[in-house]
Formats: C-alpha cells, structure tokens, sequence
C-alpha cells in the first residue's frame, strides 16, 4: 500500500495541519509517512497546499508529481491540481469555496460544501476536517479513529475541548462522502 | 465642495484602511469578493465625498483615485 | 463610481491619481501593508521633482526586494544589506541620475549596518528610504534589531528581552551622527497626517541628494500585520501607541537649513 | 511505533543538536531554515543554553568560532547567500581547528536565486569556497531520520577533530516532516574537557591560543600539513555510504533528497529488468571512494543525479577515473527531478548512451 | 643604574613595573608606536582589578594582530573587524569570564562596522580597546574612516577629500546613542596626564563588564608615527594638536553613573 | 627595447585596467596587492574615473555589481581572506549577469595564514566559491607582462559574455618587477553602449532592471540554463594555455609563479636527457582540456606542481581521466617551491614514480 | 624624594618618548646601539630622579622601572 | 649570460632601490630582468632584501635560493645570506654596518666601509652607491653608465641635482673593489 494525496487550498483554511493529521495518523498505525509542504513568500495570499504519503513501506520521495488523490478546498486548487492526479485517482473537492465541477472524466470525485458543513457544525475552522472523513471513507488508508488520536497529541492541553468537535466533522465528511457513492 | 471618488475595485485587498479615515463615511467593504479573492472597499453615498483625499492617502495599493469638482466648474463636468 | 471608470473626470482637478513612477501592477504585500504607501510615496515624489527618467532605485532583500517590478524606472536588486554599496557603485558611475535605494530593518540595521554608515560617512549623495516594522517581515516573522523590548517574535517566543537580545537600536539618531549625512528624518506611515509628513520628508531626503547636501536618510514607521498577529487598523494603533515613543518622529539633521554653501557638499561624482 | 515522533526536518535537527550536547546556536533567518534558529530561540533558554540572532552570517559565524574556541558545542545554520558569507570564517575554523558545525539548507542559486530546494553549493562545501587548502568534513542526509543522527555525528567528529562539519541539507528535507527516532540527550557537562579552550588560565596554567595567523612561510606550512594529516585519517575512517543492490552493473550515484528519488527510479528500472544499483554518499567529504571501488570492478556504467547542474559527478569521475563511462542528470534552480526522468536517464545508461 | 638590575631594590617602593598580565616578550610594534602604551594600560588594569585569571582576549587583525603573544591571558584571534562577535560568542559560554577585544580602527570602525555596533545593541558584557590612530598601519598607511580631513595616507595621496572619501568617524558619539552601551570614552595616549586619564576610562570599561552595565568602549588616540611620516615625539604632538580637535576626549556615556540598580542590566549570560 | 618599463606587478596590473577602460576601482586594503589601490586612489582621479577605499571586501563587491550594472568597466582587488568575503557579491555577479573584474593575489591560508605567494584558493576561484551553478572566468598569468595582457581580456570577456572574471595571481606577482609593454589606452567612451545597463529611463525607453531572483523555481532553473549556455560557449572558445616542447613524453602542468619555477627545472631536466614539456593553463577556467588533448596521445605522464597542497591535480585528473599516471607535488602557506625539488619529482615521474 | 629608575636596556626601541616628559632632565639617549640596534634611553645624574614615573608611564615598551625610596625607609634601602 | 644577485640591508639603507637601479640598467641594455622584495610586516624593523636577476634569456623564476652575488648591508644580512651564495660566488660586505668578516673560503669577497666612504662623499644615504659601484666593478653585468641613466629616470625633476653624488659614489665603490681585487 502507498498513497499520496495533495491536500491545497487558501492560507487560512487549515490544509498544513489536515496534512500533519494525516501523517501522525499513519505514524500511529505503524505505517510510514511523510508530510511536504509547499513554502515560502509566494504563499503570502496565494494557495498553500503540501502533499501526504503513507506508505508500507519506507517512502522513497516525498514528492509527487502524481497523486493518488486531491483535497481541493478552494477554485485555485482545483485549476491548479485536478490535472496532476493519475487516472482513477480521487479528487475531494470543497464545493463551498469552488464553484467550478471537475472537468475530467477518468477520476472518482467527492464533492462536499465542507466550509458550509462546518458552519452548520458551529465552526468554519473544521471545514478541513469535513474533508478529510469525506477523504478518508473513500480511501481508509487510516482509521479515522487514529486522526483523532493525532488531534489529541497535538492540541495542547486548553484545546483538548475542539475533540469532539472535529469527531464529529470527521464523521459528517464520511457520511456525507459515503451518501455521494451509494447515490 | 464636491469630491469624486473611484475605486479600481480589482486592486483592492480589502483591508480596509480606507474605512475609518474618510471624515464623511463614504466608504465601506462590499460583501462581494473581487477577482482576488478579497471584499473590496466601495462607496456609499459618494455624493457626500467632499475630495479630500485622506482615503487614497491611506491606501497602501492605489485603489483610490479622487477627484474635485471646483463650485465654478461644477456645472461644467 | 464603478471601477471600471479609469478616465479622469472632465473638468474635474485630480486630488489623487496613481503616480506615473508607480508600475500599473498589483503588488504582492500583504493585504494593508504599508510598503505599498511607502512605494507610492517615494513615486509621487520622484514624478513631482521629474526625475523619474534620471532615477535608479536599488532594491533590497526583504519583503520589498520585488520594488524592482514596482517602480517604473531602472533598478537594480542588491544583495541583503548591501543596497547602499551598490547604489554607491551606481552613483559613482551617473553623478546625474538620481538614486535610492529601498530597504527594511533586517536590510539595513542587520546586516547592512556598515554599508549605511559608511555610505553616510562618505557623504554619498543617495536617497535611502528605510522601512522599519519592527520585523524582519519576508522571512517570516524573526526579531529585527528595531524590534521593541518585550516584543514577540518567532525568534524572540517569550518577548525580546533585553539582557539576551539587547535594545532596539535607533537609526536616524545614529546617523545622524555622521558628518556625510545630509538629511535625517522619521516619520510614521500610520495615518492621513503622519502619511503627509512621511511624504514631505521623502521629497526632502531626495532634494537632499539633488542639492548635493549628502546620503538622504527617511525612516518610515511601518506596519506589518501578518507577523505582528494583528488587523491592518490594529497595527496602524500600534505603531502610534507602541513604536512612536520607542522611535521619535522628527527631522534629525537638515545640511540644507544650515542654509549657506557652506554646508553644501561637492558632489561626489 | 513508540518513541517515533512525527518532525519537521529542520525542528528535527535543532533538536538533535540539542540532544548532542549543542548549547549554543547563532543564526540569522533565511528561508527555508527559518525553523531552525526558531526552534532554537524557545529551546535552548530550556536548558541553559544561548541562542543569538546575530547581526549577520558572517557574526553568525564567527560567534560560533569564538564559542568554539571557548569549548563549547556550538552550531550555525542558513542557506546558500547566507553560507556564502561565512566561507571567510569557516576557513578560520579550520585553520585555528575549532570545532563547530554548520548547517546549509540549500536553496536555488546562485544569487538571490530561489527558495525551493537545490544541491548546488556541492562545490562549495566540499571544495571550501573559502581560501587556502582546507577541507571540512560535510555530510549529505537523505532523510529526517538520517539527518538527526549525523548531527550527532557531526558534533562528535567536530569535536574529534578539532575542525569545522558541514550538514548539507536542502530546502526539502528542511520542510517536510517524517516520523524520527530521537537520541537520549548528552550532558554538555559529561564530554571530555578540552584542555586547548580559552577559559581563563585561572592563573593555573600557560594561557592559550586560538590563532590561524603565520606570517613566517615554513610555519604556515607546517599548520598545513598537520591540516592534511588530519585530513588523510579522516578521508581513512569516516567515509560513510549507503550501497542498494550491490551486485549490480549500473549504478546510481546521487545524495541527499535525490537520492531518494533515484531510489523510486531505481525499483522501477529494476521492475523492468535493469541491474541498477544505488550508490549514496552520505559523507560528501571524505568522498566515499571505498564505496566505489567495491563495485568499480563490475560496474559497467554510472548515472550522477543531482539537483545541481554536475558538481558531485566529478567525484565521480576522479573515483572512477576512466574505468567505466560517467554521465549525469540534473536540475538546478529548485527544480526537483521526476523518478520518470531519472528513469529515462537511467535506461540511456544501460543502453549505452552514457557519457565519460 | 644599569640595565641588568631586574631585582627590585630592598624597602622601596614601586612607582612602576612591568604588569604581570603582560608577557615578558619585546613587541613588534615600531619604535615609539603607542600600541605598547595601551597594551600596558590593559595589562595593568587587568592585574589591578585582579582578573588575569579570568580574562579572555580577542585579538584582532591590524598591527596589533599578535596580541595573542603579548597579554599573558588566554586569547582568540578573531578575523578581521569580527572581534566584538568572537568576544560574544566567547561570552555567552563563559559569562563568569572578563572578556575583551583590542581593535583598530580599520578593524573596528570599517570593516567591523556592523559587529561593533551590534555587540553594543545587544549589550554584551564586554570591553573593547578601539585604537584610533587615523591610519591603517599594519598594510601600510592607507585611509581609514578616522583619518582627517586633508590627511595624506597611501590611498588618499592628495589628501582625505571629503567629496569623494566622506568624514571622519566618530566612534564613540555613535556608539554611545546605543541603549546596549554601558560605558564610553575617548582619551589620548599623547602625554603622561592623558596617559594617566585613558587608564581611568580603561578601568572603567572594564569595570562596567564586571558590573554588568553592558558593552564598555574606550577610545584611545594613538600614533603610527611610521605611516604618519613622522618622529615619536611630533606624533604625540599630532594627537593633541590636530586630533583631539576633531576627536573630542571625555566620557560619553557611564551607565554606572546612573548610579540606582536601575541601570544595571542583567548579564547576558 | 623602447616601449619598456620597470613595473611591479600589482602596479602594472593597476595600469592596464586604466588603459583597458576601467574607470571605476573598489578595494580595501590587503597585503599583498595593496599597491593595487594606492596606484589607483592616485591615477583614476587624472581620468575622470572614481577610486573607492570601501569599508570592507563586501562592500567593494557590491560597488562593483553597482558600478557593472550600470554599465562601467569596474574592478576589485584583495587577497585571500578578503576574497572570501566577495564569493556572495561574485555569486550574484553571475547570476544577475553583471560584468566585472576581480583581482586575487592570493596568498598563504587557510584562515589568516601568511602574506607570502600561494595558489591554494584554485579551487575557490574555479569551482565557484560562492552559492550556486556559476562559474567565472579565471586567468592564471605568469609574468607581469602576461598579468597586463589579461587585465585587458579580462575586461573583453567580462563586458562580451556579461560575467565576472577573476584574475588569480599571487603575493609574488603582485610585487615582483619586470620589463612590460603597456597596450595603448581605450577610451571608455568608445565602448560599444550597454543596453542592458541602469542609466535612468530618460523617460524614452522601459526600465532595465538588474536581478537574480526568481523565486518560481523553473524561472530559476532558465536562469541556470542560460548561464550554462554561456558558459559552454566560453568552454569551447575561450581556453588559453601555452605548451613548451609539445613533443615531449612526460608533461609538469603548472599556472603562474609556479611555472615559471617549472620552467627551470625542465631546462635542467631536459639538459639531463629527459623528454620532458610545460603545459602552463593561462585560463583556469575554462581548463583548457584542448590542450592537454593535444599531447596526451603520446603523454606517459603528468605532474602537477602548485603552490598549494592539490587542487589544479585534480581539473588534470579529471582531464587525462585514467589515460596516464598524474602525479603532484606541492608547496603551500607561502612556501615556493625550488626549481631543486621539482626536478626531483620530474625524475620521479620519469623513472615511473608517478601516482594516479 | 628620591627615585630610582631603572632601563631595561635591551628592550629600548630608542623612540626616545621618555625623554621630553622627565622634569628633572634625567633621560637621554646614549651613543652606542642595543642588541636590537637601536640607541637605548638611559639616566644620566639618577640623583636627580624623583621617582616620578612619568616616564615609565609614556614609554611603549616597559623598558623603565621606578621605585621611591621613602625619607624614612631611605636609610635602609 | 644569467646573474643573480641579492641585495639585504636595514630598512632605511635603500636596498630596493639599488635593486632596482641594476634591474633597470639592465632593462636599459637590452637585457631580461626581474626584481622581486621581500615584503609583509615582519620588514618593520628587520632587513629589507630584494632579488635581481639580469639575463639574456626570459627569467623564469624571480626567486633565487642559490645567488650569484650578495650585497651585504649590515650584519643581520651577513648572518642570513653568506651560506646561500654559489661556490665562487661574489660577496659585497658593508664593513662600516658588519663588524663580523665572511667566515666562507669559497667565495670572492669585496669589503669596503660603504657607509663611512658615503658619509665622507657627503650623504650616508648614498652608501648604497657606493655598494653597488663596488659589485659592478667586479660583476660588470651592466654599465656603471646605465645605471645612471635608470637613475636619470627614476628621480623627479627636483632631484636630478642628486645625479653627479650618485655617480661619485659609483665611481668611488669601484674604485676600493678594483683595489681590494689587485692588491
Ligand atoms: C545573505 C542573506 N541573508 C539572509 C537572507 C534572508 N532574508 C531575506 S529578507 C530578510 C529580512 C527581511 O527583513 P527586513 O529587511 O526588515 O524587510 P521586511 O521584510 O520586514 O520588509 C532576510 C533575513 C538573504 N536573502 N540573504
Ligand atoms: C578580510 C580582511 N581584509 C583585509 C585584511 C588586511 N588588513 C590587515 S590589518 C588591516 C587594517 C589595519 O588597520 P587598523 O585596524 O586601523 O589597525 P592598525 O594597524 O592601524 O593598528 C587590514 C585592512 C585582512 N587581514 N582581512
Ligand atoms: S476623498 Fe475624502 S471624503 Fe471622499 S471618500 Fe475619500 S476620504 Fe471620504
Ligand atoms: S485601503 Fe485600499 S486596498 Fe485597503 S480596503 Fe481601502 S481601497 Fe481596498
Ligand atoms: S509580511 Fe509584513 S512586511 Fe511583508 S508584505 Fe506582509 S505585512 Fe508587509
Ligand atoms: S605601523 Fe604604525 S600602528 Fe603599526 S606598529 Fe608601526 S607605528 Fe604602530
Ligand atoms: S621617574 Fe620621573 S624624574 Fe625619574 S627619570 Fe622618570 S620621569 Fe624623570
Ligand atoms: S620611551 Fe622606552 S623605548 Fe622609548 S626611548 Fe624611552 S625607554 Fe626607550
Ligand atoms: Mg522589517
Ligand atoms: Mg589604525
């Protein structure tokens, strides 16, 4: 098993640390991991994305030029990404913040308006995490259960309270992912 | 004294240092989002603009052009 | 007043146009970043003197080192700190042209600081616009030796603290030490009024250089709100409640109001 | 997996440093190591150490040149412009045998360059782009783990020798993040004294002297030549290298983060039937020509990746020296190559494309 | 009273020895060169404050590079103008140590601009000898920032033109506008009585590191009568004649003076 | 011999750049090239041209890419430690395409060191000792007359291919008098006009801008492209060397003072019956490879002899790559080897003592 | 008050510093050369000396020593 | 035709310049010649010496460990130099400077009080003069005439009147050599 997925979007929309969730969450299964992100000035206001693998075995490069996968939470990511995922790969996409459908055929979509999701859930600091259960029910290449136990290592002590929270916007990107593939 | 004020609105980055210097309360953020992504400032009732030109002294990306109608030439404008 | 009206008003007596020195691009600061009002200034300066055609600006590292693709006129991009060596080189060469150069605290009172002094010690007859935002803002957040005492920084994560990381350092007092020096002011980019005395001193700082008085020096008081962690009318505040009795603002030094030829420097060319 | 933590590969080697006993750190921002002197900032204070932001590279440099001189375990780190400016410094390090370590997250160059990740400051490093004839030993991780535990290596050569160890990372390795494996941490307090340090004599002892200056020709030389002895143990004992299948006939000579990418390239080049190998400098000086020679007999060709425009391959070919074709790929500039081109390069290779 | 007495005579008293923190070695230095004063000065000061023991000095690169040989102290040779940095770095690992550079005015005043300046910033608990003799005189004579106006030296053959080499420097009125600076003076080694008044501002620099009040400077006027083209005696002369004018002695700064705890800056160490 | 003068080599090097245009001159003092910038603080100003004692080589440097991008003919002179300090400002002279001439009468390192003549900053000259994929043009002359004939090359080259070029002489060059001719003077002013250069817009033509930033990594990665573009062209035109008894069997290589002390010892060597050549690199880089293929059908082996402890061996290595036994001998920290010694080594050489 | 003053003869650089400043006249420079070839300082009429030590004070080279013999110690000097 | 000569002294007795008189009679006659000092701080104080060589072929190196000829100054210089001349070749000793004699029975020696016949002349200074009339009268690798025309060249107008001294002095130093060498 190896999987690489490319997480982008807007500065503020929290890509870095569902990026690092990600990785901590395959760390904790035993699986190899690294986390890449893209940096430097241009990302003043402009799109920052980094890019997961998780692995078997150990990851040879941490660049990939073809994903497996794509978490697209804005439209610039999407013109900018959607092109680079192989064939039959998966593109999550944030319908709140991109108005523009995928426009190739050949790749397994989920698109979820995972900003207004979190706003219903009371915070649109979660929209992330939306998108990373409707992610994660399409390719469990980790346990939800160990994104949350990634979430507890990393927040500090005064945060541990935003857990249930972000379970609970993990479990509403799944449902909302999985409703999209039966239907 | 009548001012004109116009915003390259395209320009704008919205944050919104034009707002609290105009003595007239011109200006505001729009709700809209401009083709960078950011509110953009407009104005409300430019017909209270006197031409001051504090806002587009203020403004750190030349958003703001201003202009004033003098009384004498008003008319012919 | 839509935004797509570009055409001046009949009739109509312009209080404020985009200055011609100004390059028709979009900037990449930060939303209310106050670089962008120190560009626009020293363009309105450069347009009202007419010597935009005669200029040559000298661009440093920082968040300003893309000034190159800022100002319509010639530049040249300096390694970091070295903007006054090479706009001396540039001088030196067109005793004519007009030049500055465009520099942050980390450019200028870091790793700079020999090249500023020294260009004021030799009289260089330059215009140097120094942007102090207590900051080094382009890499991200790290102390600047003008960083305020108990400040936060990513390098400073408990506050500067003085007994570690010493005090913040004054420019124009220090330079304005220096015989060479010409004329030494500060000023703040942090509202309508402070911005006009900020621009009265830019103009100064290049008569300076027109008058042969020596280096022009102009310390703008500057905002940088992303890695101060505030709104851009927060960080305005700031720079008055916070920066302002740390950094007096005020002209230093005027060879030119010691009036007389006397004081008048031989143009080093 | 206990004990792994998930790090950033610049906090992962601050904190290494750290765990090596490394006290006292003096930097100046640049991207993309900013994270270094940040973490060093908040952690040193921890364990009573210092950490400075200086005024620039060059005091960067010579305040670790004065720490080390006074015996302590100290560290610098920046990037291309700013290891440029330490090559005066570091030539006086070497020269005066302090022990120090430095770190060059390498960026896309020359000039004010790029900030995305590059290898072309090989030349640099390895070659001592300061003056005279000095060497320092410089080591080419290719991973996050790798890089904490040649910081620790780093410190204890650098102490062993009495001379100057330069990390050669690149933007990528400084920025991603991998699980790693920490070292326990060593007491500062616990490493052997080091009786040439300024201390102060106490007035117990002859004072001493940290110098590099011989004006008279014959003792100049004669520092020189106790630098090469050095040198030549050195180049005898520490060379590392890492060889995947040995028993090939081509090989793959690249380090650092390229190295991991030939590695792609290679699995899939051996998919398709090719006998290629990995050969992988982890000490870029002493070069691992030991390496080398255990597959130069056999080998009938070798590919130099780099993300540099071609300096490591001529280590290459003055190992190989003719007994086999060399050639080389390359990006440069931040451009970080696809295990498709490397693969493409690779098969030119086996089919006999290479070039001396 | 021959030159082989190196007994002191039975039940007199000393007026003057050799200081034990000087090494029983002949310098280098040319004959009637001041360097050796205030090489004495240092030693003697070192002895008197009993801290030889605990003293680290930085040499620098300028006639005085073999420092190293002459203060009975453990030493670092530092490259050029890097002193103050060397010191630092020496400091923070040994904050008990009394730490000092000796430096020109090449070194310190051109090339180490930058080090300087900021080692005072940050406030280091260190004392810097800065010998100004308007010269560099170990590369032979050329301009140094302190060299005078109309000065000939090897590089300004006509003599200092300020219109294409600036004006002198003023180390110590520049470095003294820094909050870092805990003591700063310039004294002349011209004559017995400022011989005697540049050992006080010594003891003091000194002083002030051990009682942690930040960076202590003191500026000693000296002579390079070889690069000068002239005898000991009209160097001395020189001194008092025609660079105290321009180089104004006294103390410009005493944080001590200040006198309250309030001063004291917590050693940065 | 009219014509003739008596002039040392720092002077005469001083002189020829004023003839050869050079208007602009920025040091700081260094022994032992100080001549450099005194004769020039006294000569430029008879011109019209700007002498600059800089606060320090890092300034100078910048004055120079200031001065270059304005479009004058401009140099810069130290000596080892100071060049150190210059490789940033050279590195963004290459990159930004800002032409210029560097002067390094190098001397004994590392660190301090010594003032006496040495050649151990070869590599730091010819491998960049600056960030990034650069290279600069480097001339090794030999006499006084030959430092005055490339001063006026150097110039050439520096404004025909828009880089700077460095001139690598030693402590015994720069004071040592010999007879030379002086070329006649170029008027600055007949230079052919520099497009590119700052001069102000003049309000007729778009802004030139001088830069080396490219922060998108495949815009940086052109930059390199372009630049190696160049340099291939310089590799395939611009190599100098000079061969002294093409038909021998055996070669000493050797640049500057060094050659000249080679020459001698092949005098008594081929007195002695030995076939034995020089083969003298004039352009260190490029190496000029041209020539060593020239000989090396019949070449039973090489010596390379530098004041330094090797590093021209290895551009000699790289070249003959196995097809003889290269061999060295070396003298360093200010040390010149006697013509006595070399002999020695020829004889090794010839009598088959040559290592690889 | 009586000083003794004392040359360490060898280390004299001639410089000749110490001569102007002595108020009583005692110094001058001898006629014959120094090991180092240089003509060294020396007392001529020591009684004179008062033990100032300006002297030693002004010379570079810490060639002079001074001591005082106190009146009162004087005796058993 | 290859001589190679060299010339040490203190500082102030102007062996760099009758170093580089030789050097540019030399030139003057047609011939190849180098002049190469010593240098660096260590000068301060020390001896002063500088290397000619005059030839009829290109000089390879300026160095020269094994010299022809020595003028000797001063005694520091005797100590340093005596053992690096060739087997039979010259020494000129400045008696008036070296109170030692050349303790070599293999070498042509000049002594002559260089010094002391300048003072006599009028100018000490000129002592250097004297010196080197004294070798060339013995190594007439140049005429005593070219090196007054270097001279003719070397001084600036205002001090042409220094000329008939010089040639005195030459005439003077051959003279005591011619003598030393029949007597
Ligand atoms: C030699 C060198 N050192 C460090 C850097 C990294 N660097 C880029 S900008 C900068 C500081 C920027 O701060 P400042 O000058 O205050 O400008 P600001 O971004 O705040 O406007 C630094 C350290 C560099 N590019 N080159
Ligand atoms: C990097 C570097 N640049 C230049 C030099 C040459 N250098 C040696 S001493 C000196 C200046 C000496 O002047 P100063 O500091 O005034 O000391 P002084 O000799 O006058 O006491 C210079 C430029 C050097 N050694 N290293
Ligand atoms: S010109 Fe003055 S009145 Fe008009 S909008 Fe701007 S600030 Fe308000
Ligand atoms: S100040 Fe300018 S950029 Fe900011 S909101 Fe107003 S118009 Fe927009
Ligand atoms: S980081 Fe700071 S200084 Fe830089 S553009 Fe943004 S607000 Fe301005
Ligand atoms: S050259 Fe000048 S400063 Fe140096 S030792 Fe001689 S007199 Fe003193
Ligand atoms: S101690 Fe005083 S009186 Fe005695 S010799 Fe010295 S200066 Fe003269
Ligand atoms: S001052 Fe000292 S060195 Fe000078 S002459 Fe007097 S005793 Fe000698
Ligand atoms: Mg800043
Ligand atoms: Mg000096």
């Amino acid at each position: 098993m190896r999987l690489a997925v490319i997480m982008a979007g807007f500065g503020g929309q929290g890509v870095m640390s569902m990026g690092q969730l990600l990785a901590y969450a395959g760390m904790f299964e035993g699986k190899e991991v690294t986390w890449l992100p893209s940096y430097g000035p241009e990302m003043r206001g402009g799109t920052a994305n980094c890019t997961v693998i998780v692995s078997d075995e150990p990851v040879a490069s941490p660049v990939e030029t073809k994903p497996d996968a794509c978490i697209i939470m804005n439209r610039p990511s999407l013109d900018r990404f959607e092109g680079a995922v192989v064939p039959g790969g998966l593109l999550v996409i944030n319908t709140s913040l991109c108005d523009k459908p995928a426009s190739r055929g050949d790749l397994r979509v989920v698109a979820l308006p995972a900003t207004d999701l979190a706003a219903e859930l009371g915070d649109v600091r979660v929209a992330n995490m939306v998108a990373l259960g409707a992610f994660l029910a399409v390719e469990p290449v980790v346990q939800a259960a160990s994104v949350v136990d990634a979430l507890k290592k990393a927040l500090p002590a005064h945060r541990q309270n935003l857990i249930p929270l972000n379970e609970r916007a993990l479990a509403l990107g799944a449902e909302t992912a999985r409703a999209q593939l039966t239907a | 004294m009548k001012g004109l004020v116009f915003f390259d609105e395209d320009r704008c980055k919205g944050c919104g240092l034009c707002v609290p210097v105009c003595p007239k309360d011109v200006i505001r953020m729009a709700d809209r989002i401009n083709v960078r992504g950011y509110p953009p400032a407009e104005a409300v009732e430019p017909e209270r603009c006197t031409g001051c030109g504090l806002c587009a002294r203020m403004c750190p990306d030349t958003v703001i052009r201003v202009y004033r109608q003098t009384p004498a030439r008003a008319g012919k404008g | 007043m839509t935004s797509r009206d570009t055409e001046r008003p009949l009739g109509a007596e312009v209080v404020y146009e985009r200055p011609r020195a100004l390059a028709d691009v979009v900037t990449h600061y930060c939303p209310g970043c106050t670089h962008g009002i120190a560009h626009r200034l020293v363009a309105e300066v450069l347009d009202e003197l007419d010597v935009a055609g005669r200029a040559i600006g000298v661009a440093s590292v920082g968040c300003s080192v893309l000034a190159y693709k800022y100002f319509n006129v010639d530049m040249q991009q300096a390694a970091h700190g070295r903007a006054p060596a090479v706009a001396t080189g540039i001088k030196r060469v067109h005793p004519e042209a007009v030049v500055f150069t465009y520099q942050g605290d980390g450019d200028l009172a870091a790793i700079g600081t020999a090249e500023i002094i020294h260009a004021a010690m030799r009289g260089e007859n330059l215009t140097v616009i120094f942007i102090n935002n207590a900051i080094f803002g382009m890499t991200g957040g790290q102390m600047a030796p003008t960083t305020l005492v108990a400040q936060k920084t990513t390098t400073t994560p408990r506050g500067r603290d003085p007994a570690r990381a010493g005090y913040p350092i004054r420019v124009c007092e220090m330079v304005s030490v220096l015989d060479g020096a010409g004329y030494v002011a500060r000023a703040a980019l942090s509202s309508p009024s402070n911005i006009a005395r900020a621009k009265k001193a830019v103009r100064k700082a290049f008569e300076s250089q027109l008058g042969g008085y020596g280096l022009g020096l102009v310390e703008l008081l500057s905002s940088c709100n992303v890695n101060w962690g505030m709104s851009p009318g927060d960080a305005l505040r700031w720079i008055e409640t916070d920066m302002i009795p740390v950094y007096p603002l005020g002209v230093f030094k005027d060879r030119s109001e010691a009036g007389a030829e006397a004081a008048r420097m031989e143009v080093a060319g | 997996m206990s004990g792994k933590v998930l790090m950033k590969g610049n906090e992962a080697l601050a904190e290494a440093a750290v765990r090596a006993g490394c006290r006292f750190f003096f930097g100046y921002p640049i991207t993309p190591q900013n994270e270094i002197p940040e973490y060093m900032s908040g952690r040193l204070p921890e364990v009573g150490g210092q950490f400075i932001q200086a005024e620039s590279e060059l005091a960067a440099i010579n305040m670790v040149y004065g720490a080390g001189g006074a015996g302590a375990r100290a560290m610098t780190s920046s990037s291309s412009p700013g290891v440029s400016l330490k090559q005066e410094g570091i030539s006086y390090m070497a020269a005066a045998e302090v022990p120090g370590v430095i770190v060059n997250m390498v960026r896309g160059g020359p000039g004010l360059g790029g900030i995305q990740p590059a290898q072309s400051d090989y030349f640099q490093a390895t070659r001592g782009g300061g003056h005279g004839d000095y060497r320092t030993i410089v080591f080419g991780p290719a991973t996050v783990q790798e890089m904490v535990d040649v910081v620790g290596k780093a410190f204890e050569l650098a102490d062993k020798y009495r001379t100057p160890v330069v990390i050669l990372g690149d933007g990528m390795l400084g920025q991603m993040m991998e699980p790693v494996v920490l070292p326990e941490p060593i007491d500062p307090a616990s490493l052997p004294p080091k009786a040439w340090a300024t201390t102060g004599t106490g007035g117990r002892r002859p004072p001493v002297v940290i110098n590099s200056l011989y004006l008279d020709a014959a003792e100049c030389e004669a520092m020189n030549r106790r630098l090469q002895a050095k040198y030549r143990e050195i180049c005898a004992r520490e060379q590392m290298a890492e060889i995947a299948f040995p028993d090939s006939e081509y090989f793959v000579a690249a380090y650092g983060t390229t190295a991991r990418i030939c590695r792609m390239a290679i699995q899939e080049a051996r998919a398709r039937g090719h006998r290629v190998g990995l050969l992988r400098p982890v000490t870029l000086w002493p070069f691992p020509a030991e390496a080398f020679e255990t597959v130069i007999g056999r080998a009938k060709g070798f590919l130099t990746v780099e993300m540099s425009l071609g300096q490591m391959v001529e280590d290459v070919r003055l190992v190989v020296a003719g007994r086999a074709p060399v050639s080389f790929y390359g990006r440069t500039g931040g451009v970080v190559p696809s295990s498709d081109e490397i693969l493409i390069e690779i098969e030119k290779m086996v089919e006999g494309g290479g070039s001396m």
